[in-house]
C-alpha cells in the first residue's frame, strides 16, 4: 500500500540539535518553564499517568461484573472503584486531554506565534492540574468517595461519609487549571495569530479549540460554585440544597448539568478538531466545506450551553422544560452530523493513505456515528425514560468519550509524534494497535447498548444472572482494549530513542507546524511567518516543494 | 521558516537578548509590540472576569428561586440585615472603585504620589468595608443566624424578642415558613462570603501592588498589572451594587 | 457573534483603538451618579410599590453596574471584541439564570 | 480447542434467550418500541450510509488508483442537504417522543393510585386498601395505574423496563408516573439513580396478576386498615379536628371534598388541589393558607413519616363529609366499625393504632 510518508535520508538524518527539549537542561528547566511545548509534555506525561490509573480502575469494574454476584468486591467498594474512575477520566483525563496535550503545543504554532498569551499561566495550570490530582489520588487513598462523578445531592452532601470535601475540592483547584488553558487560547487564537493569519486560515484543529475554550471558560465556574456549596453544606450545613432544611436537590443537578453537559463537548470538540487535521492530511485534500465545519464547532459551542436539562428529563422538571431542552437538543445533534458528513467527502476524490493517524480518524468516525446517533435516543424524551440510567448510557458515552475522543487523542498523538519527538513512530505495529483497539473498543461497549435496551441499570455491582453473557462479553472485550492502549504506550517509548528521524514534514502536511524542524525550536518560529497560502492547501505545498527542488538543483 | 538558519536567540524566560530595534524590558518575548501585550492581558483579564461572573451566576439563580418560593421568610430575614451598614459598605466600596479608578489614571499619567496615595485610599476603604461586613457577621453569630446546627429561629417566630424584627414590625412566621429563613442566610453568607473572599483576594494584590508602587515601580509605563487589578476591584464592586438591593433592600416591603 | 470572526489581523488591529486615557473628571462624574444611583435605591426601597420594588432595584443596580463598565473599566473607549466578551458573558449568565427559571416557572403550569 | 463448559452453558443459554428489549408488559411499551424501531432504523441507514461512503472513497481514491487528489472546496447544495435531512429526522423523533413523553408523566384520571415510598435501600409500597410491600409490586391487568414517588432520603429511581417506564423518587417531593400492564408475570424492578452502598440491592419484582389473582392477593395481604382509615386516626391523633372540622365557626377550611378542586391562598394565587400539594400544606402550612382563614396551623414537619403522610393525603382524597370529623371530635369515638380486626386500638386510645408518626 502506498504511502506519503517521506522522511529524510536515514544514513544522514539527525534530530537537529537544537529544539526545545534540547534548549535547557535539568529538572528545574522543566518544573519552571514558560515554554507551551515543554508543558504540553508535562501534561501529557502526567494525564498518561491518570489514564492508565483511571483505566486500572475500569477494568476492576470489568472484572467484578464477570459475575452477576458482587463476589470481588464489595458493593461500597465498588461503588468507590467507578466513582473514582469517573472522576479520573472526566476530570483528569478528558477535560484535559488533546487541549492541554496537543493544542498547548500545537495552537502557538498553528497559528505563527512564538507562545501562548500568557505562558506563566499556563504553567500555572499545569501545576493546578497536578494539585488537583494529587488531591484525587489521596482522597482515593484514604478511603475514596462513593457519590458516582455526579454528586448527587443529598446523597453527597448527607447521606455520604466518605471523601467529598476532598474529592470536591480536587475538582474545583482541576477546574480553574481547565478555565485557565481555556482562557489562554481564546486570547492566544484572538490576540496572537501571524501576520495574514485571518479566521478563515486558521486550521479546523484551532476553531475546535477555540470552541472549546469558551466553553471551559463559562461553564466551568458553575460547576466551581455548585461544588463550593456542597462542600459548605456538608462542612457546616448550610441550606441551599438539603430538601429537609427547604432547598431544591433539583437545583444542584441544573447547576451540575449546567457544567458537565457542555464539558462533553469541552471533551469532543478538541477531538473532532485532530479529526480534521487527519483526515485533511491522509486525503491531501482540503476540508470540505471548511466554513460549514469551523461555524458548526461554534454551534455546538453555542448550543452546548441550551441543553443541559436533557440529563434531568425523569427527575421531575416541568414537561414543558422538557419539550424546549428535548427541542434544543435535537438542535445540537445537527452539526456533528454535518462534520461526520463533511469528513466524510473530504474522502471524496482524495488521494487517500492509511497511516496510523487515519486508522484511527477511520475508527472515530464510525464509533462517533454511533454515539452521537445514540444519543438522540437519549435527547428524545419519549424513550429516554426507558434508555436513561441504564447501560445504554453508559454505552452512549463511551463510544462518543472512548470511542470519539480517545481515539481522536491517540490519531492526535500519532499524527503529531514525528512533530514533538522528531522521530517517527513504528507503522507496522501501531496499524496493528490501532485495529486491536477499534475491535476491543466495540467487543467492549456494543454489549452494554444491549444491556442498556433489556434495561440493566448502570453502577450495580450485582445484577440478575440473565445479563451475564452480555457482561461477559464485554469484559473480555475490555481485555483486548486494555492491549490495544498499552501498545502504544511501550512503542512510543521506544521509538523516543530507536525511531526513525522524521525530518521536518514527515506528512507532508500543510500546517505551519510542518514548516518548521521537528522538534521545533523554543520559539517555533525563527522569524515570525506571514501568512500568504490557504489553508490546507496543498497546491501551495507543491509548488513550495518544486521551488525547493529548483532551489537545491 | 527556514528550519536550520540560527538567528535570534530567545531564552524561555521571555527576554530579548539579541533582538536589534528597541523594546522596552518587560515586553515578554512573544509579543510583537506592548500595545499587543497590554490588550492582550486586559482581554485575558476580562475572559477571567466572565468566569466570575458565572461563578456568581449559580448563586443568583438559587436566590432568585427561593426567594420566588419562600418570600415571607426572604423578607423577615432581609429585615434582620442593617440598611445602614449595607449602605455605609455600599458608599465605601463604590468611593474605593473611584479611587481605584484614579489611582489607574495616575499610573497611566505617570503620577507617582497620586498613584501611592489612591492605592491607599483603596486599601483602606477595602479594608473599611470587610470591616464593617465582620461587624455584621459578629452580630448574625451573636443572635444564631449562621446556618447550620445552632440556627435558631427565634427572631422569626416571635419578632418581639428580637430588636430588628420588632422594629421592622414583623408579624410572627409559621415555624415551617421560619426554617426558610435557613435558606435566606445560607444564600446571604454563600453571596457576601464569597464576595468576601474576593475581597480578601483584592486587598492582597493591592498591598502588593502598593509595596511596589512605593518604591517606584510602575512609572515605567509597564501598567497592565493596575489597569487589570482595577478591572477587577470594579468587577467585585459591580457584585456588591447587585447584592446590596437583592438581599438588603427589595424584599423590606411584606 | 459574527463580528468576532471579522478578517481583520491582529497585530494591526489594536492600533485603531488607540489607547484612551479617561480623566478624573469623568471619573469625578460617574462617581457622583453612582452616590445619585445609590441614595435613589436606598430611598426607593422606602417607598410601596410592591412588584415594582424589586424591579426598580434591579434597574438602578443595572444604570450603576453598566456605569461602571462603561467608564471605570474602560469598556466605552475599548475594542468590539472587548465590548462582544462582555455581551457574551452577560448572555450566558442569562441563560444561566433564565433558563434554570423556566423549569421552575412551568412546573406548575396546568396547575390552576 | 475446547470452548469452556462454563462459558457454553451460558452461550447456549443466551442464544436461547435472546432478545435486545425486554418483555413488552405494558400498553406503552409497544408504543416505545415502534419510536425506539424507528430511530434504530433510521441509525442504521445512517451508519450505513456514512460507512458505505467511507469505505468507497477508501477503495476509489486510494493512493494507488488517486496518485493527485482533486481539491474540491465544498458543496452549499450538500450541506444543505446533510443540515436539513438530519433536523427533520431528528424533529420527527422529538415530536414522536415529546407526545410518549407526555403520555406516560400524565396520569389519567381514572387511575388507580399506588404510593411508592424509596429509602436506602427498598422500595416500600402502599396499596389504598392498606396492603405493604417491601421491594414488590402486585398489580392487576387491564386498569392504568398511577404510581405517586417520594424518598426519604435521596434520589432513588423506580424503573419497570418491562414497561418502559421510569420515574425518580426525589426527597421531598412528589412525582408520578403511570402504565397499564397487559400481561400477567413477574417482572424485574429496579433502582436506577445510584444512591449508594446497596443501589444494586435496590432491586424487587413487579408482579402483574389477572384481575381474579389480584383480588385474592389484595385480600389475602391486607393489613386490615386501609390508608384512609389510618388517615383518619391520625387525623384524630394529631388533632387535625379540632380546626378542619367544616363547622361553621372551625379556625381551619372543610376538607370535605377539597381535593381536586381549586383554592384560592391568602396570597390570591390560585391552586389546584393535588396531592402534592396536601402534603406540602401538612409540612409548609404557611405558604398554603386558604384564603380567609388565619396563618395559625403548625407544621408537622419532622412529626409524620412518609408513611404517615400519605395516609392523610389518602384520608383527605377521599373525604366526602364532614360527618365523621364531627363525630369523633364529639365523641372522641373512632373507627365503630372496624374494631374486631384491630383488637385494643379502638375506643380511648385513638393514636394508639395510626401507623406514621414519626419517632422521635
Amino acid at each position: 500500500m502506498s504511502t506519503i510518508v517521506i522522511l529524510p535520508d536515514q544514513a544522514t538524518a539527525r534530530v537537529p540539535k537544537r529544539n526545545y527539549l534540547t534548549n535547557e537542561n535539568g529538572i528545574l528547566s522543566w518544573l519552571l518553564t514558560g515554554d507551551h511545548k515543554r508543558i504540553a509534555i508535562l501534561y501529557l506525561i502526567s494525564i498518561t499517568f491518570f489514564f492508565f490509573i483511571g483505566g486500572a480502575l475500569a477494568g476492576l469494574i470489568r472484572l467484578e461484573l464477570l459475575t452477576p454476584q458482587s463476589d470481588l468486591m464489595a458493593s461500597d467498594t465498588y461503588n468507590k472503584i467507578f466513582t473514582m474512575h469517573g472522576v479520573v477520566m472526566v476530570f483528569l483525563f478528558l477535560v484535559p486531554s488533546v487541549p492541554a496535550t496537543l493544542g498547548n503545543f500545537l495552537i502557538p504554532i498553528m497559528i505563527g506565534a512564538k507562545d501562548l498569551a500568557f505562558p506563566k499561566i499556563n504553567l500555572l495550570s499545569w501545576y493546578l492540574y497536578l494539585v488537583g490530582g494529587a488531591m484525587t489520588l489521596g482522597a482515593m487513598i484514604t478511603g475514596g468517595v462513593d457519590t458516582g462523578w455526579t454528586f448527587t445531592t443529598p446523597m453527597s452532601t448527607h447521606f455520604s461519609n466518605t471523601n467529598v470535601i476532598t474529592t470536591g475540592l480536587a475538582i474545583f483547584v482541576a477546574g480553574f487549571s481547565s478555565i485557565f488553558t481555556g482562557l489562554n487560547f481564546i486570547v492566544t487564537i484572538h490576540r496572537m495569530r501571524a501576520p495574514g493569519m485571518t479566521w478563515f486560515k486558521l486550521p479546523l484543529f484551532c476553531w475546535a479549540h477555540y470552541a472549546a475554550s469558551i466553553l471551559m471558560v463559562l461553564g466551568t465556574p458553575v460547576l466551581a460554585i455548585t461544588l463550593v456549596l456542597v462542600v459548605l453544606e456538608r462542612t457546616i450545613g448550610i441550606g441551599v440544597f438539603d430538601p429537609t432544611k427547604g432547598g431544591d436537590p433539583i437545583l444542584f443537578q441544573h447547576l451540575f448539568w449546567f457544567y458537565s453537559h457542555p464539558a462533553v463537548y469541552i471533551m469532543i470538540l478538541p477531538g473532532m478538531g485532530v479529526i480534521s487535521e487527519v483526515i485533511s492530511t491522509f486525503s491531501r485534500k482540503r476540508v470540505f466545506g471548511y466554513t460549514a465545519v469551523a461555524f458548526s464547532s461554534v454551534a455546538i459551542a453555542v448550543f452546548g450551553f441550551f441543553v443541559w436539562a436533557h440529563h434531568m428529563f425523569i427527575m421531575g422538571v416541568s414537561n414543558y422544560a422538557v419539550l424546549v431542552f428535548s427541542l434544543l437538543t435535537m438542535l445540537v445533534a445537527v452539526p456533528s452530523a454535518i462534520k461526520i458528513f463533511n469528513w466524510t467527502f473530504t474522502l471524496y476524490k482524495g488521494s487517500i493513505t492509511f497511516e496510523t493517524p487515519m486508522l484511527y480518524a477511520f475508527g472515530f468516525m464510525g464509533l462517533f456515528t454511533i454515539g452521537g446517533l445514540t444519543g438522540v435516543f437519549l435527547g428524545t424524551s419519549g424513550t429516554d425514560i426507558h434508555l436513561t440510567e441504564t447501560y445504554f448510557i453508559v454505552a452512549h458515552f463511551h463510544f462518543v468519550m472512548v470511542g470519539g475522543m480517545l481515539m481522536a487523542f491517540l490519531s492526535g498523538i500519532h499524527f503529531w509524534w514525528p512533530k514533538m519527538t522528531g522521530r517517527m513512530y513504528p507503522e507496522k505495529i501501531s496499524q496493528l494497535a490501532a485495529v486491536v483497539t477499534f475491535i476491543g473498543f466495540n467487543f467492549t461497549f456494543f454489549p452494554q447498548f444491549l444491556l442498556g435496551m433489556l434495561g440493566m441499570p448502570r453502577r450495580y455491582a450485582a445484577y440478575p444472572a440473565e445479563f451475564q453473557v452480555l457482561n461477559v462479553f464485554s469484559t473480555a472485550g475490555a481485555s483486548i482494549l486494555g492491549v490495544g492502549y498499552l501498545l502504544p504506550m511501550i512503542y512510543l517509548v521506544w521509538s523516543l530513542k530507536y525511531g526513525a528521524v522524521a525530518g521536518a514534514n514527515p506528512w507532508q502536511a500543510t500546517g505551519l507546524e510542518w514548516q518548521i524542524q521537528s522538534p521545533p525550536l523554543t520559539e517555533n518560529f525563527t522569524t515570525i511567518p506571514i501568512v500568504t497560502q490557504d489553508v490546507y492547501d496543498y497546491e501551495w505545498l507543491e509548488r513550495q516543494k518544486e521551488h525547493e527542488v529548483t532551489h537545491v538543483g | 521558516m527556514d528550519s536550520h538558519s540560527i538567528a535570534t536567540t530567545v531564552d524561555a524566560h521571555g527576554h530579548d537578548v539579541a533582538h536589534e530595534h528597541e523594546h522596552p524590558a518587560y515586553l515578554r518575548h512573544h509579543f510583537v509590540s506592548y500595545e499587543q501585550q497590554t490588550e492582550t492581558a486586559s482581554f485575558g483579564m476580562w475572559l477571567f472576569l466572565l468566569t466570575e461572573i458565572m461563578f456568581f451566576g449559580g448563586l443568583f439563580t438559587a436566590y432568585m428561586i427561593y426567594r420566588n418560593w419562600y418570600f415571607p421568610a426572604f423578607v423577615a430575614g432581609s429585615h434582620q440585615l442593617s440598611i445602614f451598614l449595607g449602605s455605609l459598605n455600599t458608599l465605601v466600596l463604590i468611593s474605593s472603585s473611584f479611587t481605584m479608578a484614579m489611582g489607574v489614571w495616575c499610573a497611566e499619567t505617570k503620577r507617582h504620589k497620586g498613584l501611592v496615595w489612591a492605592l491607599i485610599a483603596t486599601l483602606i476603604l477595602g479594608i473599611g468595608f470587610l470591616g464593617i461586613k465582620s461587624v455584621e457577621y459578629h452580630e448574625k453569630w451573636e443572635k444564631h443566624h449562621i446556618p447550620g446546627d445552632t440556627f435558631s429561629v427565634q427572631s422569626f417566630v416571635n419578632p418581639d424578642s428580637d430588636a430588628e424584627a420588632k422594629a421592622a414590625h414583623d408579624k410572627p412566621l409559621g415555624l415551617d415558613m421560619a426554617r426558610k429563613t435557613e435558606v435566606y442566610f445560607s444564600l446571604y453568607f454563600a453571596m457576601t462570603g464569597m464576595h468576601a473572599l474576593h475581597m480578601i483576594i483584592g486587598i492582597a494584590l493591592l498591598c502588593g501592588m502598593l509595596f511596589k508602587a512605593v518604591r517606584g515601580g510602575y512609572m515605567d509605563g509597564n501598567i497592565a498589572f493596575v489597569e487589570n487589578f482595577g478591572l477587577y476591584w470594579h468587577f467585585v464592586d459591580i457584585v456588591w451594587i447587585f447584592l446590596f438591593p437583592l438581599l438588603y433592600l427589595i424584599s423590606r416591603h411584606q | 457573534m459574527s463580528e468576532e470572526f471579522e478578517n481583520h489581523d491582529p497585530n494591526s488591529g489594536h492600533t485603531e483603538s488607540e489607547h484612551h486615557i479617561v480623566g478624573p473628571a469623568t471619573y469625578a462624574i460617574i462617581f457622583a451618579a453612582l452616590l445619585v444611583g445609590t441614595a435613589l435605591t436606598i430611598g426607593a426601597s422606602y417607598l410601596e410599590m410592591g412588584a415594582w420594588n424589586p424591579v426598580v432595584a434591579i434597574a438602578i443596580a443595572c444604570i450603576k453596574a453598566t456605569l461602571v463598565v462603561l467608564f471605570f473599566m474602560h469598556i466605552k473607549y475599548s475594542s468590539k471584541l472587548m465590548k462582544l466578551t462582555v455581551g457574551a458573558g452577560l448572555f450566558t449568565f442569562l441563560i444561566l439564570v433564565g433558563m434554570s427559571l423556566s423549569d421552575y416557572i412551568s412546573r406548575a403550569w396546568g396547575q390552576w | 480447542m475446547g470452548l469452556s463448559p462454563v462459558l457454553w452453558q451460558f452461550l447456549v443459554k443466551w442464544m436461547v434467550n435472546f432478545a435486545i428489549i425486554p418483555p413488552e408488559a405494558s400498553k406503552i411499551a409497544s408504543q416505545v418500541d415502534a419510536l425506539l424501531v424507528f430511530m434504530t432504523l433510521v441509525s442504521l441507514v445512517g451508519l450505513v450510509l456514512v460507512g458505505l461512503l467511507v469505505t468507497a472513497f477508501s477503495i476509489l481514491y486510494r493512493r494507488d488508483r488517486n496518485p493527485v487528489a482533486t481539491q474540491i472546496e465544498g458543496s452549499t447544495l450538500l450541506e444543505a442537504t446533510w443540515t436539513i435531512i438530519p433536523l427533520g429526522l431528528f424533529l420527527v423523533m422529538f415530536v414522536w417522543g415529546s407526545v410518549l413523553y407526555f403520555r406516560i408523566y400524565t396520569p389519567p384520571p381514572n387511575a388507580m393510585n399506588i404510593y411508592v415510598v424509596g429509602k436506602q435501600w427498598m422500595w416500600k409500597a402502599e396499596h389504598p386498601g392498606g396492603q405493604h410491600e417491601i421491594n414488590s409490586l402486585h398489580i392487576p391487568i387491564g386498569k392504568p395505574i398511577q404510581l405517586t414517588l417520594i424518598s426519604q432520603d435521596v434520589f432513588h429511581s423506580f424503573s419497570i423496563p418491562a414497561f418502559r417506564v421510569k420515574r425518580e423518587a426525589i426527597p421531598g417531593r412528589y412525582t408520578t408516573v403511570w402504565f397499564e400492564a397487559t400481561t400477567p408475570g413477574t417482572y424485574h424492578l429496579f433502582c436506577t439513580q445510584y444512591c449508594g452502598t446497596q443501589h444494586s440491592g435496590m432491586i424487587g419484582d413487579i408482579v402483574v396478576l389477572t384481575p381474579e389473582n389480584y383480588k385474592k392477593w389484595l385480600d389475602s395481604s391486607t393489613s386490615g386498615v386501609s390508608l384512609a382509615q389510618n388517615g383518619e386516626r391520625l387525623f384524630a391523633s394529631l388533632s387535625c379536628n379540632a380546626c378542619h372540622n367544616g363547622q361553621p365557626d372551625s379556625r381551619g377550611p372543610s376538607l370535605a371534598n377539597v381535593y381536586g378542586s381549586r383554592l384560592t391562598l391568602a396570597s390570591g394565587s390560585p391552586v389546584l388541589v393535588d396531592e402534592a400539594y396536601l402534603r406540602q400544606a401538612i409540612l409548609n402550612p404557611s405558604a398554603h393558607i386558604t384564603q380567609g382563614y388565619a396563618p395559625i396551623m403548625p407544621t408537622y414537619q419532622g412529626q409524620v413519616s412518609e408513611e404517615g403522610l400519605i395516609s392523610l393525603v389518602e384520608y383527605i382524597k377521599n373525604l366526602s363529609s364532614n360527618y365523621r370529623v364531627q363525630q369523633t371530635l364529639n365523641t372522641t369515638e373512632l373507627l365503630p366499625e372496624q374494631p374486631d380486626k384491630v383488637p385494643g386500638k379502638t375506643n380511648g386510645a385513638p393514636s394508639a393504632g395510626a401507623q406514621g408518626v414519626a419517632k422521635p
